[in-house]
């Protein structure tokens, strides 16, 4: 099935909200959703057996610059079955960032979502377990977004080198 | 050459004899001996005093020289793990290597002897000391040919089982003195371990007790010898008067001896920790055990004591079931008891090793479903089996003997003609599966490439 | 003095001392080491008896065994080792007045046996080949109650410790 | 004969009612076979693991944020440093999505076939050394230290063969975008070809020493079992999924570069249910890395056979400046698929670069997987789910 399926699918199934479709100008064709509605979509999208995304395969935040008052959320998603693949986005403020969590869905999102929220500091609400994944605990700041100061001093020690 | 040497060993060894701390008067000989070695060289002092002195050299020389059989085995361990790992093993320090664990121990005594601040220190200091006494008092016991043995007691081999059953103490006491988890779950493990694992031990020696019906060492091997001539020589060979037979050893004696040596075998290598049952010291899961806080000199004294227990194990091995220190060849030993008692041990101490560098390790709780739904019943058939065997047969005769070596060779036949006949006829996974019982696939893969390889090169 | 002598009487001393730490010492792996030492001593006391197999037993069981157990024990309750053992008033004079009557009682016992004295000759050949005899023979039924007991009180621990359920509808 | 395993099986739904207080250990960072700077928490009652909390990040080198201030090739080396045992694939992975993106440029005429046909042999070599010290520490893991020595001294011929080809034994940095760094040196073929001969028998003589060794069976097999749901569900690849009995391998499923020329199998675990083997147990999630290596040693074969096609061995291109877009690319690494997403505005240099690596996915099933297992059994985990921290951190 095509991006471009799903997405007429996707659109019948939620009518009211303001799912949009990317297609021109990228190599890839990507589905826009609303944060809010990301969980439900998600679970859609792999509960259904003719999509049957039973494999989330990449979950990235994406800050493109500094200047931006949005970030992205994307995320890969791919069926095993019927060998279809699919890319989901869902556009974020950088102040206060909250978007459902789709860990009931598949369960490696647990660890995306945690990898996210460390690096990027998006909160996912209902993730079971929402701590620093890569950086210590005690850590200030979300390192991969373009805005990050890097601390002078952590611990004690001198931070740049 | 050797037998002088021997002899002179004895002079000094046979004082340490138990007897001597008695107060006894002409009961035991070896404290006659003693004395007489005092009042003899030291009768200007007071006779106990001589004898406390003499005593305490004699305990200084043993202390000094048994612990060069452990610097053997960890070479041997070494270059044996090395023979099969297609490596050379050390060859740096000295000739082929010889010295290397003369360095490795002159390395540890140099280190730094670390004691974790959060320890117990007294007991962290202690525990290797009672591990090492224990490991070297079983030696006391072990006859080492007819003159070298410090003390032959009535209680022979219950006293080696009594000192070796005290190393558990040693091991959880080191284990929870060290104040970390991972030393803690060495020692717990050993203390399920080796009390699980004494039991089959010490029934299959009691097999050995029946048939022998005494406990000292030299009686044991005594009555290893020539049961089936009856002191008389069978046959005289360029003079050498041939008397024992390898079917006077313990283990063809009776069919339940045999089986009993097996059980005896596999659990001494539990009781001495090595794989595939060193679940206290397995480095993969707790780091390194029980001894995992320590450095320096305490971890050498471990580890010596374990190459001593090794030994020991094995020796008892080789002196209850495969005739102690007697050759097959006439009683004035043709070639010394201790050479021989030293090539059936270190025999033992290879298979040892070549179990060590082969097989995985046992998970804990297969660990114990070895010892108790296997070993233990095993042993336990072994006993009422040789009962019923000494009811029948109360004196070794050519009969039993014959019969219980029939009785052997048919059921080795068997196993083996079970495992090779039925091999070829399984499928695949049925090979894989009974390859895992046997390993009888690894032979047949072996021997397949083997084949290809040479028919190739034809 | 006679050094056996001297060696019978550091043996006691041992003994006794060792036994008062094993109940003055506040850390309970240091009692169970105490207590090592004491089990040690008694054996070494029964060797001064001739009684060469009772100490062997004394070992195996005693510190190879219920030793052993004791320090497993000990280590399962890891981390509550510095509990205030101090005791209540009610519990010292009462644990006082059966310690006192024990003792009586032991007093007694010593006081009323009739001890073999040194002439008494014991068989060189040890005390294993007789107690063999004793327990296949005199006391075979006891010996058999006794083990039966034993029997009884192992499966009951098993039953009690090791609680398995066997869970069908885990996958 | 000692026992069917049915020792393994009980314990599957074995369930001990707690008698005492819950320890806490921490295994690791500095444990033995926790393979790298892993830190498990580890909740027991006695031997019982009640609960392993995998703590990552010891290892984390800000790889994604490096990758945002460095040109596309000044990339590649960061990736040796991802998974350290199989280098080349990694560089392989990110060349691939660089490609990809690239290939939207009319300019970038694609990797020349010589260069294809390197980055194959380089692939699959650097997956039987991958493979090789797997199955080593597999073992040793289990207890048994001789097939450790065996492995490391087979894949230190493999380590030859590639400082051969490319000066370097671990990080190579050989596969570059666009190809590979250099052409083969004198004789390499005929080396590559002495060395597989000499493999490809090995290959049954550690099944015979290790898998199908009585103790390891007991070990390994129907522990921790992670079926075909749960391996897709927490994203397992590799031979993580294909032990669970799914047939599911890019390199015939997706063929990149030129894997669709290859005649080659995909091995997968298989019910014995003589030896209890269960799908998605330890034991076949290391089975299948014994099975695949031999399937790399035939597509070495047919790359030595077939003849290597002359020509350029990288790309006629000025400078790695893929036009504005984003990709996300998948490449069949020994650990599984290595993922890159790459988002580019047209400069020299990724806005972001996320890789998904397949240990960070499988350890993550390590706490479901554990529970209820004993310590040894955690070991066994580990080991058979074959991580490298370097590649889980980044």
């Amino acid at each position: 099935m095509t991006t471009q399926e799903i997405f007429s699918r996707l659109q019948s199934k939620f009518e009211d909200n303001d799912i949009s479709i990317e297609t021109e100008a990228v190599l890839e064709p990507f589905i826009v959703v609303p944060s809010s509605l990301i969980a439900l979509i998600s679970e859609h999208l792999c509960r259904e057996s003719d999509l049957a995304f039973d494999s989330l395969q990449c979950l990235s935040g994406v800050d493109l610059s500094a200047s931006d008052e949005t970030m992205e959320i994307v995320y890969h998603l791919f069926s095993m079955t019927h060998q279809h693949d699919l890319t989901l986005k869902v556009i974020v403020p950088k102040v206060e960032p909250h978007v459902p969590t789709v860990e009931h869905v598949w369960k490696i999102a647990n660890w995306h979502e945690r990898e996210v929220y460390d690096l990027y500091g998006v909160v996912f609400d209902g993730h079971s377990d929402l701590r620093r994944i890569l950086l210590p605990d005690d850590w200030e700041g979300h390192p991969m977004r373009k805005d990050y100061k890097e601390p002078e001093i952590y611990r004690g020690m001198k931070v740049p080198y | 050459m050797v037998q002088q040497l021997s002899s002179q060993f004895l002079h000094l060894t046979s004082l340490l004899s138990v007897e001597t701390v008695t107060p006894s008067e002409g009961s035991a000989p070896g404290g006659n001996w003693a004395q007489a070695f005092a009042s003899q060289f030291l009768g200007f002092l007071p006779g106990w005093i001589g004898l406390v002195l003499v005593m305490s050299v004699v305990a200084a020389v043993f202390v000094a020289v048994v612990p060069l059989v452990p610097l053997v085995l960890v070479l041997m361990e070494r270059k044996v793990s090395a023979w099969i790992q297609d490596r050379v093993g050390p060859m740096r320090v000295g000739p082929w290597g010889l010295l290397q664990t003369l360095a490795d121990g002159v390395k540890l005594i140099f280190k730094e002897d670390l004691i974790p601040p959060q320890a117990d220190k007294f007991l962290f200091r202690f525990a290797p000391y009672l591990i090492f006494t224990c490991s070297f008092a079983v030696f006391a016991a072990i006859p080492f040919s007819q003159r070298i043995l410090v003390s032959d007691l009535n209680i022979g081999i219950f006293y080696i089982i009594s000192i070796s059953s005290v190393v558990a103490i040693g091991v959880i006491i080191a284990g929870w003195s060290s104040n970390s988890k991972w030393s803690l779950f060495g020692a717990m493990r050993s203390a399920a371990q080796m009390v699980s694992y004494e039991i089959p031990i010490g029934l299959s020696i009691l097999t050995v007790i029946m048939m022998a019906q005494t406990m000292s060492m030299e009686g044991i091997v005594a009555a290893q010898n020539g049961a089936f001539a009856e002191g008389e020589p069978i046959i005289t060979l360029l003079g050498v008067e041939v008397k024992g037979t390898i079917l006077d050893w313990m283990i063809f004696r009776s069919p339940f001896t045999f089986l009993a040596f097996f059980v005896y075998f596999l659990s001494s290598i539990a009781e001495v920790n090595r794989t595939p049952f060193d679940l206290p010291e397995a480095e993969s899961e707790l780091v390194a055990g029980f001894h995992t806080e320590y450095s320096g000199m305490r971890f050498a004294v471990f580890f010596i004591a374990e190459y001593a227990n090794v030994f020991a194990v094995c020796a008892i091995a080789a002196t209850l079931f495969l005739g102690g220190w007697q050759g097959i060849i006439d009683e004035d030993q043709f070639i010394p008891g201790l050479l021989i008692i030293f090539g059936k041990t270190f025999l033992l101490v290879f298979v040892m090793m070549w179990i060590r560098w082969t097989l995985p390790r046992l998970r804990v709780d297969q660990l114990m479903n070895l010892c108790w739904k296997y070993l233990i019943p095993i042993s336990f058939f072994n006993i009422l089996g040789t009962g019923i065997w000494g009811l029948f047969f109360r004196e070794d005769s050519a009969l039993s003997i014959g019969l219980s070596f029939l009785i052997i060779s048919l059921f080795v036949v068997s196993i083996l003609g079970i495992v090779f006949n039925s091999f070829g006829k399984l499928k695949p996974a049925d090979q894989t599966a009974l390859a895992g019982n046997i390993g009888a696939a690894n032979l047949q893969k072996l021997k397949t490439t083997w084949n290809e390889r040479h028919g190739q090169q034809k | 003095m006679d050094w056996t002598q001297t060696l019978f009487w550091f043996f006691f001393a041992m003994t006794i001392g060792s036994a008062v730490f094993v109940v003055t010492v506040r850390n309970l792996v240091h009692a169970a080491f105490w207590l090592m030492i004491t089990l040690f001593c008694v054996a070494a006391l029964y060797v001064f008896l001739k009684a060469d197999f009772l100490a062997a037993t004394q070992v195996v069981v005693y510190v190879g065994g219920i030793l052993v157990l004791v320090l497993f024990g000990v280590m399962m309750t890891s981390g509550k080792l510095d509990l205030n053992l101090k005791l209540e008033r009610g519990q010292m004079i009462s644990s006082g007045i059966i310690s006192i009557a024990l003792l009586a009682i032991l007093f007694l016992i010593v006081r009323r046996t009739n001890w073999q004295t040194a002439e008494t000759q014991f068989d060189s050949e040890g005390t294993t080949s007789s107690i063999g005899e004793a327990i296949m023979g005199e006391f075979l039924l006891p010996f058999e109650v006794v083990s039966i007991v034993l029997l009884i009180a192992l499966i009951g621990a098993v039953l009690i410790t090791r609680k398995e359920v066997k869970k069908e509808d885990a996958a | 004969m000692l026992a069917q395993s049915t020792a393994s099986e009980e314990r599957k739904f074995l369930e001990l009612k707690p008698f005492s207080d819950e320890m806490v250990v921490s295994m690791g960072p500095q444990h033995p076979s926790t393979h790298g700077v892993l830190r498990l928490e580890l909740r027991l009652d006695g031997e019982i693991v009640r609960e392993a909390i995998p703590h990552i990040g010891y290892l984390h080198r800000c790889f994604e944020k490096h990758a945002e201030n460095l040109s596309y090739q000044q990339i590649v080396p960061f990736t040796d440093r991802m998974d350290y045992i199989a280098a080349m694939n990694q560089n392989w992975g990110f060349c691939l999505a660089v490609e990809e993106l690239m290939s939207a440029d009319p300019k970038f005429a694609g990797v020349p076939e010589r260069a294809e046909y390197l980055r194959v042999l380089a692939g699959e070599l650097n997956r039987i050394a991958s493979h090789l010290l797997a199955f080593g520490t597999y073992g040793m893991d289990i207890g048994a230290f001789t097939p450790f020595l065996y492995a490391f001294r087979d894949r230190e011929k493999i380590l030859l063969l590639f400082e051969k080809l490319c000066g370097a034994r671990l990080t190579y940095n050989y596969i570059r975008v666009g190809g590979v760094s250099r052409d083969l040196p004198p004789g390499f073929l005929d080396d590559v070809r002495e060395f597989i001969d000499y493999f490809e028998p090995k290959i049954d003589e550690y099944n015979a020493l290790l898998t199908n060794n009585k103790i390891f069976l007991e070990r390994t097999v129907g522990v921790a079992i992670m079926d075909e749901a749960m391996a897709i569900s927490y994203g397992a690849t590799g031979p993580n999924l294909r032990g669970a009995g799914r047939k599911w391998d890019l390199r015939k499923d997706e063929p990149y570069s030129i894997y669709d020329r290859f005649d080659f199998d995909i091995p997968v675990g298989e019910e014995i249910p003589e030896a209890g083997a269960v799908l998605g147990d330890c034991w076949n999630r290391y089975k299948v890395r014994m099975d695949e290596m031999k399937e790399s040693v035939k597509i070495i074969r047919q790359v030595l056979d077939g003849g290597l096609p002359d020509g350029p061995i990288v790309a006629a291109m000025k400078a790695i400046r893929p036009p504005a877009g984003e990709v996300f690319s998948r490449s069949e690494a020994p650990r599984g698929e290595l993922g890159f997403y790459i988002v580019s505005d047209g400069s020299v240099k990724p806005v972001r670069l996320k890789a998904k690596s397949p240990c960070f996915c499988a350890l993550s099933a390590l706490q479901e997987l554990s529970r209820g297992l004993m310590i040894a059994d955690i070991i066994a985990i580990i080991g058979s789910i074959d991580i490298v921290m370097g590649e889980v951190d980044r």
